[in-house]
C-alpha cells in the first residue's frame, strides 16, 4: 500500500478536471486521464468495509472475550466510539497530514500538510494511484480504506489497558495520539516522501504503521496505567471465550481486506496477499498448539484463536512480498515468539498489557516486520529480484523497527501525560470493583 | 418437617430425581452451587495465567419431608448420588417449623 | 437507486435476443446492447449479500439483544421467517408489482402491473439499466439486491411489536402488508413512473421506502397491538448487550452494501455514499454519547449504538447527494433527535415501541430524509447543481415524506386487523408471561 | 465450478511465459494470452473469503450452539484447526491431487499427480481458466477458492461426532480422510479427467463434493465412534440456539460465495445462482416450519435454521442449473426429506450423529444431487437445452452419488481406524463426563 | 430469630419485595432455583429430541426475621406470591441461632 | 453440627476461602445470589428507560461446622468478608441434624 503519491495528486486533479469526458473514457488503459477499473474500485470498497467487520464487531469480540462480565461493554464502547472519533479525526486532517500534500522541508520526511484538511477539494471523479502506473481507484475508496487503517489501529492500543482506564481519558488520549503518533507513523511508512519510504523499508499491509505501533503503544499504557486491582491473584479468566473465537473469525475474515486489498487492485498481488495470508495463519494457528503442548499444557482454543492472530500480524508486512512458503515459516516462527513472549516472558515481568496487545502485536509485527527481509528472498519463493540484497535490506527493516518503537513510545507517553492531566486516567478503586459497565456506562452486558 | 439438603455431581440430578419420586416426595428444588472439597477441579490455563479451578459445579438439592420419611429419603438420595469418587457431596438435614403451600395457604404436612 | 426503467426494459429484452452473441461482446462500451460490467456485476452482487448479513444475523442481534431472555428466540424467528417470506413474496408478485412494465392508469403512479409475476421472461443475460447511460447490470442482480430491501423492511417493522405477537399473527400481517404497503412505496419512489420519483424526491438508498415506512409501521402497530405485561413497571432491561453491539457492527457493515450499492454501479458516486456512510455514523454515534452527557447521564453502549444506527438511518437517503461534511452534520442532528425522541418524548407518552423502531427508523428517516434537501446543496458541498433551488426541494422532500407516513399508517392499519381477525394477534396472559420461546416456539435460547 | 483443465494449465503457463508483457496487457480480450478480468478477480476473492466465514465463525456457531456448555470450546477448536489443518494440506499436496496436471493412467479419473505439490510452478501472474472460452482468473485466487471449499468438508464431518472423540484423534483422521477421500472425490467431480466430470454429472457448487461426502462420513463416524454418555436419556439441549441461528445467518451470507463463486466470474450466471441461493433457502426454511405444524409440533428457531441450511444444501449442486422455481421446488422438497429424516428417522435408529450432519448434509445434498437433473430441465426454467433428457441425467446423478457415498464410505473407515489406532479415539468416560473442554482443553466457554 | 424461605414464581418478584418492604423487613436474598412439584413445564422439542422441561423457573426469597415478625411476614409473602395456579410454591421457616451483621459484627436482632 | 451461611461480596470470596482453610475447614459450597437492603445498586438506564438494580450480587456461602469450631469459624468468616461499607453481608447460623457424606455414608462430624 505505498500510493504514488505524485502519480496519486495528478490523477486526482487530472479526474477532476476531465470529468465530463469520463463517461465516454470506459476504457481507462489507453487514456490521458486515467479511469478507475470498476474491478478495482469493487475489491477495494470490499476490501474497506472488511477492515470496518475487523474492529466492529471483530475485534470488540476477540478483546471483549477476554475480559470479565462486569467489563464487557467498556471495552465494546471503547472501540467503538475510538473508531468514531478516529473516523473524525481522519477527514479533519488525518488523510491530509498522512497523505496530503508534501509539507516544507524539514518536515517532508515525517509529515504532510494541511491543504486536504476537510477533504478539501476532493470529489467523486478524484482518483488515486495504484502501484502500476496508470492503474488508479477513486480517491474516497483510497481514503475510506486508510481511515479504517487508522481506527483499528487505535483500537488495538486499547487492549493494553482495559478494565481499568476512564472512557473520558481513552477520548482525549485518542485525540493526542492519532496526530502525533498515528499519522507521522503512517506518512512515514506510506507517503512517497516519507522517511521509511525512502529508505526502501517493505511494509505490504501495515506491519509497522498498526502492528509494531499499537503493540509498543499498548505497552507504555499498561506500564503507566499501572496493574488492575488483583492482577495475578484474582481470577480474571475470560468471561466468554466463545465470543474470542468468533471475533477471532471475523478477523480473519476481515484481515483479507487489510492485506490483499493493500495491493489496491484486484490483481494476482492481491491474490499473492490472499493465499499467504490463508496459509501463514494456517501454520500460525497450529504452531501455537504445537508450542502448549511442547510446554506441557493442553492445546486451547484461546491458543488457537492466539496463534491465528499472530500469524494474521505476522503475514502483514509481508503479505504480497513472500511467496506461500515462506509466508507459512514466518507464521509459524511468529506465533512461537508470541507464545513465549505472552505465555513465558509476561507473566515473569511486573506489567499487565491485560489483553497482550504486544505480546501479539507488537512481539509479531516486530518478528514479521524483519522476517519479511527475510521471506522476500526469491530462493524462498519471495518477490524479491534475482539481486536482491538480504543484509541490507535487513538492515533497513530494523532500522524502520526501531525508529517505530521509539516514535511510538515517546508519543504515546505524552498522549497518556496528556490524558492522566485532564482526566486523572484511572478509575476509582470501587468503580473498577464494581466493573466499569455501570461505573462508567451506567448498563450491565448480560441480564439472562 | 426436615429440610433434606443434598449437594451432588451434577449428572446425577435425574436418578435423585427418580429416586425422590419412588419415594413418594412430590416436589424438590434444585439450584446450581460451586463446591470446594477434597474434590479438586481442573487446572484451566488462559495464555500465561493458569487457575486452579478450585470450585467445581454441583447440583444443591432441597426437598422438605415429613419426619417420619426423613431417614428413608435421605438414604434414597444418597444411594441415587453415590459414585464412589470424591466429590460425590455432602447431605445436611435441618429442622422445619413450618411449611406453607402458597397457592391454598395449606399448612405444614399437608403443604408438601 | 432509480434504475431508468424504460431503459430497464428496454435492456432486458435486448440482452435476451442478443444472448447469443454474448460471448464474443465482451467488451461492452461499444456495443449496440449492452452488456454488464463485471466490476458492477461484482460489486452489485457483494452490496446485496451485504443488506442480507444486516438482516441475518445483524439485525436478528441488534433486535434480539434488546429483548428478555425468554423471547430471544421468539425475534430471531420471527426475522428470520419474514425475511424467507418478503423472499417468495418478491419472487412470486413483488418485483412484478415494484419494478415491472406499467399499470394502466390511473395506477401508473402507485404500482406497477402483474406481467413479471414469477420472475416470467427473465434470463441470466437480462439486464437492468443503471444511472448511466449504456451502463447495466444482469437483472437478476437487480432483483435480489432489491429483493433484501424488501426483507429488512419486514424485518424492521418487528422491532415495535415484539415480546407479544403471536407468530402466526406476524405472517399474516407480512402477507398483507407487503403487497399494500411496501410494494406501492417502493414503486413510488423508485420506478420512473413512480409518484414520488416524478415529483422528483431525492431518496438515494431507500429513506422513504424502507425507514420511515417502517417506522411508521412499526409505531401504528406498537399502539394497535398495546403494550407488553409489566410496561414501565418491570424491568425489561436487554438481556444482552452485547449481542446488540454485535448487530450494530454487523449493521454498519453491511450498510454499505444498503447504501454504497444503490449506486447500482462501482464508481465514484458508489465512493462518495461509502464515505457518507463512515462519517455520518461517526458522528451520529459521538453526538448520541455527547447527549447522553448533556443530559446527565452516562455514555452508554446502547446509545453508541443507538447513535450508530440513527446515522445510518440519517445518512440513507443522502449517501449520495451530500458531500462529507454535510453528512457529519446531517449525522449528528439526527442523533440528536432521536435521542429526544427516544429516551425523553418516548417514555412520556403511552405507547410501548418495544425496540424503538419508530425512534429511530422512523424519526431518523424523516430527519435523514428532510435533510438531504439540505445538504444536497454545493454550498455545503453537495452534489447538487449550481443553480440548486432548496426550498423547492425541500417541498417535494416534506411532501414525500408526507405521502409515506399517511399511506403506510392506513396500509399497515389494514394488514393489522386482518391478522387479529385471523390469528387474534396478541399470545395469552400467560404465553406472554413464560415467554414466547417456550410459548410460541417450544424452546428456550440458552441452555447454559 | 469445473474449469476447464486442459485450459487452465495451458493458461497457467501462458501467463508465467508473458509476465514482462502484462503489464501492457492491459486488455485482455483481444489478447493471445488471456489476462484475469478484475471484476471478476474482485468477485473470486470475495467468494472466498465468504467460504471462510462460512467456517470461522459460522460453522463454529451453527454447531457449537447445538453442544452442551462444556463441549462448546473442544467444536470451536476443533473446527478451527481442522480448517488450518485442511489448507496447510491443500498447498503441500491436496491441489496438485485434485487439479494438478493427469496422473498417468489408470489412476487419471481417481487422482491428479504430484506436480504442483507446495504449488511449484505457480506464480501471481499464473491463471486458471473458467466455464467461458478465453476467460481466466489468477490462479492463486482459484487455489484459495478451492482450499476454502475442502476446509468446510473436513469440518462439516465432525458434526457427526462431536463431544466424545479426542482432538488428537481428529487430527490424525483428517490427515488420513483429506488425501484418500476429500481429494479424489474433488478430483473425480470438478478435474476435465475426472470419473463424474467425464460421466457428465451436475454438481454446480460441490453437492456430491462436500455434503454428500461430508454428511456420509459423518454418519460412518458417528456410528463407529458410538454414542454419547446418555443419549437418548439426559436433556442434551442446545446450549446456546442464539449462537446456532447467528451461524445460520452467516452460513446464509457465506453460501453465496460457494454457489455463485462457483460460476468462477461475475456474470449472469452468478446472478443465476444467487437467485436461486435466495429463493431455494427461503422455501426450505418455511417448508421446514411448516412440516413441523403438519407433524403437530411448534414452529421452531431451530428447525427455521435447519431449513435454511438444508435449503442451501439442496440448491447447492443446482445453483446456476435451476431457473428460481425449480429452485424453491428443490429447497422446499428437501427441507420436508431432511426434517423426516432428523426428526423422525434418525430417534428410531441407534446412531448418534450428535448435529444431525448426515440427516441435513447427507440427505440434503442426495435429495439435491438428484433433483438437479430435474430441476434443470426448461419446462421447470432450468438452463437444461430443448432437447433435454432428464432419464439419462437423472441416471448419471444418482450413479454418481452411489459412487460418492461408496467411496465416502470406505475412506472414512480406513481414516477412523487408523485414528483410533493412533490415540484410542475416544476421550475416557470421565473426561466425557465433565466435558471435553476442560479435560481436552483446559479451559471454559464461559466464565459468566 | 428465623429464617423464612419462600419458592415463588419468578414474575412476582417485585410484589413480594414491596410486601417485605410494607411489612418493615429491610432485606432479603434472592436466588435462581428451579423446581419440580405438581406444575409441570412445557415440553422443549430440538429436532428429533423431546425434552420434559420438569423443571421450572423458580426464585428463592430468603428472609431473616426477628421471632415475632414471622408470622405476621410470612403471610404477607405468602399473600403477595399467591396466583392461585399450581407452581405457586412453599414457604418455610426455620430457626436461626446466630445473625451478625459483617460490616459492623452487630449480632442477632440488631443485625437484621 | 451448625450451618454457617455467610451472605458476603463477591469480591472477598477468596478471602474467605483462604480464612476457612486456615480455620481447618475442609469445604464449603458457594452460589451466586442477588441481595436486597441498606447497599443499594447503581442505576442502570437504557434508552428511556432507567432502572434502580436494586438486587445486588452476591455470593452466599454455606459451610458446616462442628458445633465447637462454630464461633471460631463464624468469626473467621466475618472477618475476612468485612470491608466496612454497607452490603457487607450477613451471616446466620443454624443447627443441623445429621450431616452424611455421600461418597462413603459416613455420618456427622465425620461426614464433614
Ligand atoms: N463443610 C462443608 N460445608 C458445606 N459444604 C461442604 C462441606 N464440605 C464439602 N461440602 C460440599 O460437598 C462437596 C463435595 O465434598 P468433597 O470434599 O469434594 O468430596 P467428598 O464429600 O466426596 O469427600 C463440595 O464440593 C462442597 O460443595
Ligand atoms: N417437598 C418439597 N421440598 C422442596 N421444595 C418443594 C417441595 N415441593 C414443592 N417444592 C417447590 O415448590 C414449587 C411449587 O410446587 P408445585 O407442587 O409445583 O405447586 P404447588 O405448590 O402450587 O402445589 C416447586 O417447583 C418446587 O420448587
Ligand atoms: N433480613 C434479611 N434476610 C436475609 N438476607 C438479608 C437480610 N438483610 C440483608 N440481607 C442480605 O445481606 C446483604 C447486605 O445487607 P445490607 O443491608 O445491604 O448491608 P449491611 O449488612 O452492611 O447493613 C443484602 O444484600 C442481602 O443479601
Amino acid at each position: 500500500m505505498k500510493p504514488l503519491f505524485d502519480g496519486l495528486r495528478r490523477a486526482g486533479v487530472a479526474g477532476a478536471v476531465l470529468l465530463p469526458a469520463a463517461a465516454f473514457a470506459q476504457d481507462a488503459a489507453q487514456q490521458a486521464a486515467p479511469v478507475a477499473d470498476k474491478g478495482d474500485t469493487a475489491w477495494m470498497m470490499v476490501s474497506t468495509l472488511l477492515v470496518l467487520m475487523m474492529i466492529l464487531p471483530g475485534l470488540q469480540l476477540f478483546y471483549g472475550g477476554l475480559v470479565r462480565t462486569k467489563n464487557m461493554l467498556s471495552v465494546l464502547t471503547q472501540i467503538g466510539a475510538a473508531t468514531c472519533l478516529a473516523m473524525l479525526i481522519w477527514v479533519v486532517c488525518g488523510y491530509s497530514l498522512a497523505f496530503g500534500p508534501d509539507a516544507p522541508a524539514p518536515f517532508t520526511p515525517f509529515i504532510a500538510g494541511l491543504d486536504r484538511m476537510f477533504l478539501a477539494g476532493i470529489t467523486p471523479a478524484s482518483t488515486a494511484a495504484t502501484f502500476t502506473k496508470g492503474v488508479v481507484i477513486p480517491e474516497y475508496v483510497f481514503i475510506c480504506f486508510q481511515m479504517t487503517f487508522a481506527a483499528i489501529t487505535l483500537s488495538i492500543v486499547l487492549g493494553g489497558i482495559v478494565e481499568r482506564v476512564k472512557f473520558s481519558a481513552l477520548m482525549v488520549f485518542a485525540l493526542v495520539w492519532m496526530p502525533i503518533v498515528y499519522l507521522p507513523i503512517a506518512h512515514m511508512v506510506w507517503a512517497s516522501s516519507g522517511l521509511f519510504f525512502t529508505m526502501g523499508a517493505l511494509d505490504f499491509a501495515g506491519g509497522t504503521v498498526v502492528h509494531i505501533n499499537a503493540g509498543v503503544a499498548a505497552l507504555v499504557a499498561a506500564i503507566v496505567a499501572g496493574k488492575r486491582l488483583g492482577y495475578m491473584k484474582d481470577s480474571m479468566a475470560p468471561h466468554s471465550l466463545t465470543l474470542t473465537l468468533v471475533g477471532t473469525g471475523l478477523l480473519w475474515v476481515g484481515w483479507f481486506g487489510f492485506n490483499a486489498g493493500s495491493a489496491l487492485e484486484a490483481n494476482g498481488s492481491a491474490a499473492l496477499a490472499m493465499i499467504n495470508t490463508f496459509v501463514a495463519t494456517a501454520a500460525a494457528g497450529l504452531a501455537w498448539l504445537a508450542a502448549e503442548r511442547l510446554f506441557g499444557h493442553k492445546p486451547s482454543a484461546l491458543g488457537l484463536a492466539s496463534g491465528i492472530v499472530s500469524g494474521l500480524v505476522a503475514v502483514t508486512p509481508a503479505a504480497g512480498h513472500a511467496g506461500p512458503l515462506g509466508a507459512i515459516l514466518l507464521g509459524a516462527v511468529t506465533a512461537l515468539a508470541c507464545y513465549v513472549a505472552v505465555a513465558i516472558i509476561r507473566p515473569k515481568l511486573k506489567y499487565d498489557d491485560s489483553l497482550d496487545a504486544f505480546g501479539i502485536h507488537g512481539v509479531g509485527g516486530i518478528v514479521g516486520a524483519i522476517g519479511t527481509a527475510i521471506v522476500y528472498a526469491p530462493a524462498l519463493g519471495g518477490q524479491g529480484a534475482a539481486d536482491y540484497d538480504m543484509a541490507a535490506q535487513l538492515g533497513v527493516q530494523i532500522a524502520a523497527v526501531c525508529a517505530t518503537i521509539a516514535w511510538s513510545t515517546v508519543g504515546t507517553l505524552i498522549a497518556l501525560f496528556i490524558a492522566r492531566a485532564v482526566t486523572g486516567l484511572r478509575v476509582t478503586t470501587e468503580a473498577e470493583r464494581e466493573g466499569l459497565d455501570l461505573a462508567e456506562h451506567g448498563e450491565r452486558a448480560y441480564n439472562l | 418437617m426436615k429440610l433434606i439438603t443434598a449437594i451432588i455431581k451434577p449428572f446425577r440430578l435425574e436418578q435423585v430425581r427418580e429416586a425422590l419420586m419412588q419415594g413418594g416426595v412430590q416436589g424438590m428444588t434444585v439450584s446450581e452451587v460451586r463446591g470446594f472439597g477434597r474434590q479438586r477441579g481442573q487446572t484451566e490455563q488462559y495464555r500465561g495465567a493458569e487457575y486452579d479451578l478450585n470450585l467445581v459445579p454441583k447440583l444443591k438439592i432441597e426437598v422438605v419431608v415429613e419426619d417420619a420419611d426423613m431417614q428413608r429419603i435421605a438414604e434414597a438420595i444418597a444411594l441415587a448420588a453415590q459414585t464412589g469418587n470424591p466429590g460425590d457431596g455432602k447431605l445436611f438435614v435441618t429442622s422445619i417449623g413450618q411449611a406453607v403451600r402458597i397457592r391454598t395457604g395449606e399448612l405444614d404436612e399437608t403443604a408438601l
